[in-house]
């Protein structure tokens, strides 16, 4: 790794840079999707892409999601690595059952002679006042399904070597990212191809009196909260699971078998989300551990109202900090 | 032994490029007041939506889609429908729902972030704006086969943009009319681009109207800019509907004139030169040279008409402005027709908050 | 209610005579599917009713899983009340987009001024030596679609009592038939059009020392398994379900509250299953109550495998019985 | 101004029902080594059908979807595919499969309930058989594209039903590679039925091969009964996908003579004279025929090939059902390259089950 190699990007130009990056280094990575050749991508992520490797590897496809996702199972069958952009998480349930009952499959079915080294990246989350569809959060729906990696990167940094990883990765990989989060913050990255573990969960900050559980956009409400908690002298371990699933379930529980307290934090509506795996693990597993039941801070079980009302949805620091302050009182 | 099956389409223009009839017009050009009709509302689309991009470009609205350049075909459906028919829309089609008795106010309600702006009462049949794309396909089919169910002497019409066409929801769903015969007239909005997707892009097929023939009902092209060919094909398919005699499609070539939405730059995929042509053939310049040319329409008629669609989309500008938020409440609350106990305490919890100072407009 | 309108039936002819039932006393109801008029269905489940009601309203689709969905959307918001069969869960997923983002919501959407009163009817689950992709239990990703009710009948009296519910309710259902159970069980039901509660559970069986909380074909051997341990004299409580959303955690605490302890028994796979919602749920709600880990007892964490090896799959009355020694021993 | 746009299928039939040339053949007629090559996997096919169901009725198979109507098709495509192209299947391929070089055993395997019936040697680019209706034409189209983006001289034959064709991924990937000119050649096998559905309730076109016109690619219609129809067509278009020159879609008629699969009863929808009928059409007997009438075939070689095919599906079986399952930690073992360290305990649970007694075979 040399220092110029290190640039200041968002997380939108993370995913740039890493797509860059693979594409150069490995001749069977294409890009498809719809926008993303001429237009570089309704938000930018796949820029200049086409420019660099041509209309071959960079594809711009006819509207339809069932046919993105199926068309990259065929490819990838073929050895390519395909890496399909959905517009919009809401747009990807016409592709499901290509993912549901063949990109996860592909493997399993035919006891290793095919399989799916692809990935299916769709910007997700709320907080952008968008129109309806543009904000969905519903990363469990794909963390049920057996033989898929759900992947949700919350910084510049994990964005590039996650989604390295991610392509690389010989199985299908869904690629989750926190659009509020595409501009929000910059960071120093490293251009080296370096990836980041997929089976790991990030610790981003020790602390001793409970464990913070999040990914994606909540990262960021998740560690202000962490920060004002701190003032008030509440240790906060602030746990990115990251990669959603398969779950990295040990470094949960480490965290849990120390600090004995654990709030669970996402966007998505709580019932049936990812938190509630997570608290049902932890309650599981470490029941003796724990001081105080697991609390989820989610949004709330409905559809994402437009944008008028979307702030009363989102998770706010101020409710995480209550629910640690609650579990705390325990 | 070889045996060839045949099949056509048609296309169909009247009118050239600034509004000189190219042979014989149809009957409906002889229908003065249902044209001029149409015409005002061309105009009166065409101010709202510059006024809508301009409430977005200043903070006051959401993600906005202009409908630039569909003022024509937009018109023609309305016109087109009976009041008990129902319109099954895409997201671009103000036009028509203007003249489906939605209010202008709701459609900037719809936009600027309000559930509200999709209650409408002149119309309680029509299907909401569907955004992800022609899903709306299936459900006029479904409305159609209600109609169908009942043995109802009604219709529906559908719109979908020429990137809907690729999508298997429009083509299942042509085909389910033609296999069932139903009372459905699609349409299909050729604006040769789906955000940055060229319409070359999207199929090899010469015209989209030819995707009927798989589907086994009529297929016909207009040209979308031009009233008297639009009008003709839907006053035609709808009585063809009407009368029990299945399922239409017209593509209605047309151009996005503006930018694909207020989030958009369609600079970077498309050339100044190929929308400075598109111009040339704006369909409400061509039916005003027309309405001119043939004595029914006057300069100050014109500038009166002008100011008269200022001052009701000013008039609807001031109501939508002045509506206040919902309560956080009913992001719960239309969810069920009965809230379960089951969401009792997340209701609660946004009670409370209903109070609170808005982070946002 | 008169005699004669006991009948012992199977499940899968208590969905047929609920059907039957309804559609006689109610002309908006309108059946649509493959197969499902002149075959009556793959597994009979809507025959005779094309006999009688005529292919007016009882309509045979082109294969297309996405036109099924959707159309009954449509056909919903027009005041039918549509009920389309989905041949197995298993091709479902073409249709979620119109599950997720439009039947689920058109009633929010429009601030009630169209609503969606459909029925989404399909058999799932294994053990009934199909073909791949017939043995799905993929409920969790229905529960967790807010908008959506999600109703899996276990005897041919809930069957015909929560159908009738199903297809009167006012808002969209998705309702799960356990395959193996339609021809498994006979049970005396009367034809007498009285529908069962779609938000309560079911308890099949009180008991003092633990909760066996379950719904669809498990409910079979999560019976056995309480009749095994009362000779034990284990006292379970074995509660099904039934509407796995929205979920009736109240049944299901007061029941804990009592016992102290839970076993969760389903047949999808464990990772993000309707079992973890419940599980976090008492975890959280009953977090003084629970003397004992909540446990789930469930399929493993992969796609079902071919019928040779899907008794592997498939959660045994054993497996039952030694969960609930492990959290009694507790 | 009015254009008119036009369109056709062709439909190709060169034999009449009792194999009597109706013209003039096509040069595939002469080369008798390959008629007689697909005369025999034709018998094969059948012979091994037989028994598959014969082993389902015995409770030594699972559902099984019989092949019988499809030997000529299934044949014609397995011959005019080169080695290096690749066969994306549907579920009654039986014939094409064998050319293709999978293993009787291996159909068997499949169809009995083991994963390992989907491990094939000889032919590793095959995609495996696709279950939920369709689907493999969305595959189709990534695999063309993928010898597009690599510029290979490859296709794929991709097969789908007459059901099929109505669902999205069949229309959606007609279209993208009429679009992307892909090498890729569709395979509509309309056998009349989809189960219980009658060819008429899936679309009201006439035919499926005009469903090519919509995705703006060659559409033909051959009767699958006919051998030099079928595998002239097959020739044909296999020759424009490897010159590069793009996409076509086949619809091969022919009529399904067996129930669904072993699961169903075909007496409750349709009668016996209209299958009765369809046997008269039956294709090999039509090729025997013609391969009698032209000296190329007597009776004791029938015979003889009778014998041989009985025997090499009897081995076949032996195979089969001495093949000992897997241990039940197979299903954990290949849904991921590497197990994740979360499915570790559920994989040890398994383990320790793995010398459990079957509850079933
Ligand atoms: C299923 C789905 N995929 C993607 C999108 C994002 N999107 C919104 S509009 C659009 C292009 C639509 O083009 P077209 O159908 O031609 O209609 P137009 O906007 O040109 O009127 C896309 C891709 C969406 N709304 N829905
Ligand atoms: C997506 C999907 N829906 C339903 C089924 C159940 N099913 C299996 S075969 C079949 C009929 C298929 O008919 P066709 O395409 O004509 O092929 P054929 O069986 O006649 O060869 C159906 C509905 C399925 N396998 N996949
Ligand atoms: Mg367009
Ligand atoms: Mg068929």
């Amino acid at each position: 790794m040399t220092d110029n190699t290190l640039r200041k990007v968002t997380l939108v130009e993370a995913i740039n840079m890493a797509l860059h990056w693979e594409m150069a280094h490995d001749d069977s990575v294409v890009v498809l999707g719809e926008d993303i050749a001429t237009n570089g991508g309704v938000f930018r992520a796949t820029v200049g892409l086409k420019e660099t490797f041509g209309f071959r590897r960079v594809m711009d496809t006819p509207l339809a999601e069932n046919l993105i996702a199926g068309t990259a199972v065929g490819m990838a069958t073929q050895g390519l690595k395909p890496v399909a952009e959905f517009q919009f998480l809401g747009f990807i349930y016409a592709g499901m059952e290509h993912i549901v009952s063949h990109a996860s499959r592909m493997r399993n079915r035919t006891r290793g002679r095919l399989h799916c080294p692809l990935v299916y990246r769709a910007p997700f989350g709320g907080g952008i006042h968008a129109p309806e569809h543009h904000s969905e959060s519903t990363e469990a729906l794909f963390a049920h399904v057996p033989g898929l990696r759900v992947v949700i990167p919350s910084s510049p940094q994990r964005a590039y070597g996650l989604l390295l990883a991610a392509i690389r990765n010989p199985d299908p990989v869904v690629f989750l990212e926190p659009k509020r989060l595409y501009r929000a913050v910059t960071q120093s990255v490293a251009d080296d191809g370096q990836a980041l573990p997929l089976d790991t969960c990030f610790t981003l900050l020790e602390g001793e009196d409970v464990t913070l559980i999040t990914w994606g956009p909540c990262v960021q409400e998740t560690l202000q909260a962490a920060e004002q908690l701190a003032e008030q002298g509440v240790g906060c371990e602030v746990i990115d699971v990251a990669t959603v699933a398969p779950l990295d379930r040990e470094t949960l529980l480490c965290s849990v078998a120390k600090t004995g307290r654990a709030v669970i934090v996402h966007e998505a509506c709580r019932n049936g989300g990812v938190g509630a795996e997570i608290a049902a693990s932890l309650a599981e597993r470490a029941f003796l551990d724990l001081q105080a039941p697991v609390v989820r801070v989610s949004g709330y079980d409905t559809v994402m109202p437009y944008y008028r009302n979307e702030a009363f949805y989102l998770p706010r620091v101020e409710d995480i900090v209550s629910a640690v302050e609650q579990v705390i009182s325990l | 032994m070889r045996k060839r099956h045949e099949f056509h389409v048609d296309s169909t223009r009247y009118l050239d490029d600034n509004g000189s009839p190219l042979g014989e017009l149809p009957s409906q050009a002889a229908e003065t007041e249902r044209v001029l009709a149409a015409y005002r509302n061309m105009v009166l689309t065409r101010t709202f939506d510059a006024k809508a991009i301009a409430l977005q470009r200043t903070g006051k609205c959401g993600t906005y889609p202009s409908v630039l350049g569909h003022e024509v075909v937009g018109t023609a459906i309305g016109q087109a429908m009976m009041a008990t028919d129902v319109f099954v829309p895409y997201y671009r089609d103000q036009a028509t729902h203007i003249l489906r008795g939605v209010r202008l106010e709701d459609m900037l309600l719809y936009w600027g972030g309000d559930e509200r702006g999709s209650v409408w009462p002149a119309c309680p049949e029509d299907l909401p704006i569907a955004v992800p794309i022609a899903t709306q396909c299936c459900h006029a089919v479904g409305v159609a086969s209600a109609m169908r169910v009942r043995a109802e002497n009604r219709a529906v019409v559908c719109c979908v943009g020429d990137g809907g066409t690729s999508k298997g929801d429009f083509l299942e769903s042509i085909n389910l009319a033609g296999a069932w015969h139903l009372p459905v007239v699609f349409v299909a909005i050729n604006n040769q681009w789906a955000i940055s997707t060229p319409r070359g892009l999207q199929s090899g097929a010469e015209t989209i109207a030819q995707k009927a023939i798989g589907a086994g009902i009529p297929g016909h092209v207009v040209d979308g800019n031009d009233y008297f060919a639009t009008v003709e094909a839907l006053d035609t398919a709808l009585e063809r509907a009407h009368g029990g005699k299945g399922a239409t499609l017209i593509e209605a070539v047309t151009y996005r004139l503006g930018d694909h939405t207020t989030a958009d730059d369609a600079t970077r995929y498309r050339s100044a030169e190929e929308l400075k042509h598109a111009w040339e053939k704006d369909g409400i310049k061509r039916l005003q040279n027309w309405l001119h040319d043939h004595g029914h329409w006057r300069p100050d008629q014109e500038k009166a008409l002008q100011e008269e669609c200022r001052e009701t989309v000013d008039a609807a500008v001031q109501a939508y402005l002045s509506t206040e938020s919902e309560p956080p409440t009913a992001m719960l609350d239309y969810l069920f027709e009965t809230l379960p106990d089951a969401l009792k305490e997340q209701r609660e919890r946004l009670a409370q908050r209903s109070t609170e100072v808005r982070h946002d407009g």
